[in-house]
């Protein structure tokens, strides 16, 4: 359940009411930050946080988000590596 | 028609319904003085030597349009009155002759606005090669009606032989849109404002009658096209496959989106498949005749973002398919409903 | 878009689906004899319906999916008190899009808004706030619906109502908790579940501590998972790996979103707002203890329940499921969608029986919207 | 199509507008179940070997159809529709054969209703012989329309050598009317309930075209003819002296009247002479061929009333005179806007 | 039509006509030297044309076209204050059709409706009255209007709104008289008039005594007319042969409906509901002492004045009539409409300046609707 | 001013609110009938009235009616014989 997207907060429209714009793909809508607002809400400007019903409920952690491509790729190299291997093996063994 | 202007209200109010003087002056100076129909008669009276061609066959297709906002980025009520009627004819294999066209006019409406898009469906009109021969008003109490709703029905000749229509699909044809796919229905969500969502999409409307000719002057044994309105590129496909009794499949990486187009899908759980479009068909041609038709599409402005997406089968009868981007293939069903924007 | 489509990467795919084919025949998993793997969230059988997940991973593992959507799991007298309150003449019901056509005794919203009920779709709990203040006259009601995830939108528009002295907003609150449908699954001996893959949106707001119970007290791994394609395959691939090492731990597969604690200021305005229900019924599961969230009596101007005297609290309400469904037993993954004698019989997208035909994320919708019965049924 | 029902609401929602499945099986449930199109493009293709004549004319026109209530004693908004659009036609001397039928439907409108007016809709094609070859449904939210609106446009020919027309009148030419005036205004006044008036009137409504042929065959010349709808009578006659450059004179103590619609006009300050019609023509035939005319109307039901009710003259052009029953004489003129009840 | 029809028949029009042309060239009456004779009442105007009596009659006969329009003789401050309320979002502005499309400074009624304001059409006072039982949430305002024929309905519907306890209907009250214009007329040392047509539907409320002082006072005959043309054209006998006859008396050609003390039920009504108000404006008269009613005191809760704080009481508003009409010299006699400049250029029925072009009672709008005006240039 | 119909009062509607129906040649509108009422309201039934703005103002006498009829006749009747009279005086005088 909950849908949640990615988006980047781009401005802060109304500081008192915690309210920025943020942009999922050049669309603009504006959320509530309350749930991030862990500096001033200025600095906020260029976070990746994820939005979920007009709120923003959590920045996105670049590193972790690396760190989770990072392992996804080792798993594809670990993969090709092995598809070699077996494809040498095979080949060794003569199986076309 | 050189008399002073006696149309001086600045909205619409009953009295311009009522069948008198008041009314005659609103449609004087809002609608023939641009329309310029040829007589003052309740019917036009037309001829059209295509018409008499042995084997040529008279289309006529009809919608009405209930759009809000009225105006929107990239066009207006009488622009997709205009241009949906002819896209109706044009995709199945008719030349537009003549529209009519009927306005459902709430009281209060700004007479201005009405100005307006009857300039639009002017200009649409000259550029699709139409005249607009008759019309109709009429005039409802406030809360009747959303501002204005338009019907126009087109006629048009469908020269002797040409036979276009999605029973002819065979195995193997192939399927090609003319461009990007739910400009106008983003747009149109984005527009009204209670979701408070704000882009830079701009309607796809536009008149598909010339691109539909160079397609079969470029592929002569153009089998169907359809254009993709309500219910999206999905809908058309799913009555097409249904009509031929064949699969379709397309593949879900050729299809032309536009960013925002996906941006607002993803806020609000839509599909792009769904969405309406106003100025976008898909064609099927034979395979042999595929990239002259691509070819001819993309010389023309209304095709320039074509591209192939799929092609008809004999397996699953009735049924499209989508090889999705990720390797996996899922069924693109009719929708029930509209799509809803949601939250889970 | 970014931190989407890297996580879409068919190339990627490929390598994490070979580890996954690998590790299921490291542990021995066939069609016959699968591995029940449980996506307890409706957000992940949408996704998996979507990219062709369950066709594209070994034959040896099955999904099952389970309650995880808030809309299926409301029984129908739940959707009878939004009719009754958003047919009150003063009232303005608002509500997510996805309640609209689940099926109520006499009708869903969407018939109720044709037969003159002024019901409103909004895309957020602010948008329903904003029409209280533009329109001081109607009574403004927001359907307040969702787990954990949108639990805390609620609260903060509540709050906000409070601060600005909104007097014609109020929640018709039916707020509803994962943790605890998943205990009372572990406690039924019918299910066989090998492990689960957590919902992600749910952990961004609670973390992932409150998942321990799975590990812990009932030794079944699971892994906390977004919503990406690739994702829910790394999931599955931890979970599997879990598996063949004996292990039960609650891993995060999430961590770019999932803190392990959950979000402060989102816990905190939940408990500001809300307090637990002794119980709550569930569509399916029956009464679950300490499952549903109900507004404290300290914000009863805002509780639709209070305003109206409507809702869970205001009695037991004994309402049928129709006849011959199967809506709880494919809700809590004991059967397929297809077995279900109604699908595609009496009940069909056009008209339903159960809420899990037209949600988004309800099973059989899933089943039927993206062929997941008449692909199988269709020669290939 | 035998497959069982789908359509299962009893009221129209939004779904069924959203171009999918539910939209589909409104369409085919009601519609096209009962209209019964020859295909399932959007649009007709159509032959008729009249309109391939050397000399023949294709005649076009347009309605909007918003009457409140939707049913009222004598028709309902259906069949207003297609004898609306079937007159129009008519009285311009084409042969009607095609109808196009949009409807812009309220969310919250029952299904009977719809089925009920698609059925009078058939009914009244049929004995006009005119075919729904297309159409087009479109549903609106709560309170953006006023439960139905249906627009009709209709195609028909005009056979070589038949011209009629207001500027074809002549000072001499009789007027003939075929009935009582007033009905359907006066119906639709007391049908509303807001003045609370209850009478056993019933609209006119019906079709003209078959009358039409006949006044053609008995009177040769006849020179045109127009249906007198919004406006009444006062309104059609008027267009016809402004667009024959002519005069017209009729006589108060002709003009067929029934006693409940005078009654009404005294409670309500109105002039009969300007409330609509929706079956009533007034045709202008040169004086040596009125008598017959006018017993070709006799003859038929819808002309059984019939009366001849005045002249063109070349006095006092584009005006309309009444002699009046009390030996004096005035002006006619259109109306402004419509009229209103009044107390004083 | 009982009542009706035999007081149009033609061939006892045609001896009436007759006897009038005797009567005139007796007194040496010609169109160079008319008999100048007014019908006070609209009613009678709207008649003259409609059966074209005015060139029916001797041509030494010339109607003078009174001030008895209520619509007409409206200053465009009323208007404006009827467009202030019902632009009231609260409102549903009542009216009789007459008043729609009467001019205002900024709109018509017609156009504040085609702008949103909730304006509706009635037939009656009651009408209005069963509106208000019907919508307890809005206030519903009927627009007081017209001579004594009218002014009872209204006070009857106020005293049954009272009877119910009623709310949300009250009565923005501009009721004004005939005896007192009159009498101003009559003061005008300009004004030639030889004799009256008396408005029978006020005389059948208030009785024929109230014109005594035309004939004691000033000397001139007058007879209460009916409404049919054979009624319009005895009176004008009467008159002409009062004149013949050097009487000057108060006759009553209408005796079939007019009572000569006028009806004690209305009259009772109106005493109870009504007081007069100092002094009241009329368009093209100014002010005239004791010319206007208001409701008393008692009633205050159903007088729109006391509502919303608006209308005559409320002082003085200056609202200049639009530049160049002749409405007041028209509205009074002085002058038939064609004589205004504005007539048929800067004002049509289509863009009116004046009420007297659309008020069916209007001399403008006869003249324009009937061909007064156009009949005359037209070669016959 | 003040537009009135003669109409025929042919039911008692509602006693207490003093409402009866009105026929005007066919038509028919309830009326408040507190303005006429001088004897019982059910005596009211067959009478005619004058109506305005749904109310019964006056009852119409029929008397008067006859009354202003017949002079209307005489009227008549003595132009009649009036212009008999001129006609054959013509004729005495040779004017055809
Ligand atoms: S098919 Fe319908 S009845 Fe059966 S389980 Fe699914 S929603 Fe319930
Ligand atoms: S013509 Fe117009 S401006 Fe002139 S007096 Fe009449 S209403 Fe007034
Ligand atoms: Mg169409
Ligand atoms: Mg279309
Ligand atoms: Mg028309
Ligand atoms: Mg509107
Ligand atoms: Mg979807
Ligand atoms: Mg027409
Ligand atoms: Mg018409
Ligand atoms: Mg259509
Ligand atoms: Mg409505
Ligand atoms: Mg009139």
């Amino acid at each position: 359940m909950c849908l949640g997207i990615p988006g980047q907060i781009v401005a802060v429209t109304d500081e008192t009411r915690m309210m920025a714009l943020a942009e999922v793909s050049g669309v603009r809508r504006e959320v509530n930050v309350a749930c991030v607002l862990d500096r001033p809400i200025g600095d906020l400007v260029g976070e990746w946080a994820l939005i979920h019903v007009g709120f923003a409920m959590a920045l996105i952690d670049a590193d972790e988000a690396a760190k989770t491509l990072e392992a996804l790729r080792d798993l594809g190299e670990a993969q090709e590596a092995l598809e070699a291997m077996e494809a040498g093996q095979k080949a060794l063994e003569g199986q076309s | 028609m050189t008399r002073p202007a006696r149309l001086r209200d600045t909205r619409v109010t009953l009295s311009h319904g009522g069948g008198g003087r008041a009314m005659r002056d609103l449609i004087d100076e809002v609608f023939t003085c641009t329309f310029r129909p040829d007589a003052m008669e309740d019917q036009a009276r037309l001829h059209d030597a295509a018409l008499a061609e042995p084997g040529a066959r008279l289309a006529m297709t009809t919608d009405s349009f209930v759009v809000t906002p009225l105006e929107f980025p990239g066009g207006d009520i009488g622009k997709l009155a205009v241009c949906g009627t002819v896209n109706d004819l044009a995709v199945g294999g008719a030349r537009p002759l003549w529209l009519s066209a009927a306005f459902i006019i709430e009281e209060g409406t700004e007479v201005a606005l009405l100005r307006r898009v009857v300039a639009s469906m002017d200009q649409e009109a000259r550029l699709a090669g139409v005249r607009i021969v008759t019309g109709d008003t009429k005039v409802v109490g406030r809360g009747a009606a959303d501002g204005l709703f338009v019907t126009t029905t087109g006629v048009g000749v469908i020269p002797p032989g040409r036979n276009i229509g999605a029973v002819h699909i065979r195995p193997g044809d192939v399927a090609i849109v003319n461009g990007v796919l739910g400009d106008h229905g983003a747009t149109i969500l984005a527009a009204r404002g209670d979701l408070a969502l704000s882009t830079d999409l701009r309607s796809d409307c536009q008149g598909l009658g010339h691109l539909m000719e160079a397609v079969i002057a470029a592929a002569p044994d153009t089998r169907a096209a359809r254009d993709a309105t309500r219910g999206g590129l999905a809908s058309a496909l799913n009555e097409m496959a249904e009509a031929a009794g064949l699969g379709i499949e397309i593949d879900e990486t050729a299809l032309p989106l536009r960013t925002e187009v996906t941006g607002m899908c993803e806020i609000l759980g839509l599909d792009p498949l769904y969405l309406a479009n106003e100025g976008t068909l898909v064609v099927f041609v034979p395979e042999d005749q595929a990239e002259a038709a691509l070819a001819a599409m993309r010389a023309r402005p209304e095709g320039s973002g074509a591209a192939i997406i799929g092609r008809a089968l004999d397996t699953h009868p009735g049924q499209v398919r989508m090889r999705t981007a990720f390797g996996g293939s899922r069924i693109v069903d009719m929708l029930v409903g509209e799509q809803l924007p949601r939250i889970c | 878009m970014k931190y989407a489509t890297e996580f879409r990467d068919p190339k990627a795919a490929k390598a994490v689906l070979a580890r996954i084919a690998a590790v299921a025949d490291e542990i021995g998993a066939t069609r016959a004899a699968p591995v029940h793997i449980m996506e307890i969230c409706g957000g992940h059988t949408h996704a998996i319906f979507r990219y062709g997940l369950d066709k594209l991973v070994h034959e040896g593992i099955e999904f099952i999916h389970g309650p995880g959507c808030p809309v299926c799991v409301l029984p129908m007298a739940r959707v009878d008190e939004c009719v009754e309150i958003a047919e009150r003449p003063e009232v303005v019901f608002t509500t997510f899009g996805d309640a609209m056509r689940v099926p109520g005794t006499r009708k869903s919203l969407m018939q109720a808004k044709a037969d003159g009920a002024d019901i409103r779709m909004v895309y957020s709990p602010l948008d329903a706030l904003e029409l209280a203040r533009r329109n001081p006259d109607r009574e403004v009601v927001f359907f307040g619906l969702g787990f954990e995830t949108t639990t805390p939108s609620t609260a903060l528009a509540i709050q906000q109502a409070a601060r600005e002295g909104l007097e014609n907003f109020s929640v018709f609150c039916n707020h509803i908790t994962v943790p605890e449908p998943i205990k009372a699954l572990l406690d039924d001996p019918h299910m066989v579940l090998d492990g689960f893959i957590g919902p992600g949106h749910v952990s961004m707001v609670i973390g992932t501590h409150p998942y321990d119970f799975i590990a812990r007290d009932y030794a079944k791994p699971i892994a906390v998972a977004g919503f990406e394609p690739l994702d829910l395959l790394q999931s599955v691939l931890m979970v599997l790996e879990q598996i063949r090492d004996g292990r039960a731990e609650v891993e995060n597969q999430y961590a770019r979103v999932v803190p392990e604690h959950g979000n402060p200021v989102s816990l905190a305005a939940m408990a500001d707002v809300y307090e637990r229900r002794p119980s709550f019924e569930w569509r399916g599961l029956g009464e679950i203890d300490a499952s549903g969230l109900r507004i404290r009596p300290v914000y009863a101007a805002y509780d639709a329940e209070e305003k109206f005297g409507v809702g869970y609290a205001a009695g037991p309400r004994n309402v049928a499921e129709p006849e011959g469904c199967a809506c709880g037993q494919v809700m809590t993954g004991r059967i397929k969608p297809t077995a279900c004698p109604q699908f595609g019989r009496g009940c069909t997208p056009e008209m339903p029986l159960g809420a899990l035909m037209v949600s988004s994320e309800g099973a059989c919708a899933a089943y039927w919207q993206y062929g997941g019965a008449r692909a199988t049924e269709a020669a290939e």
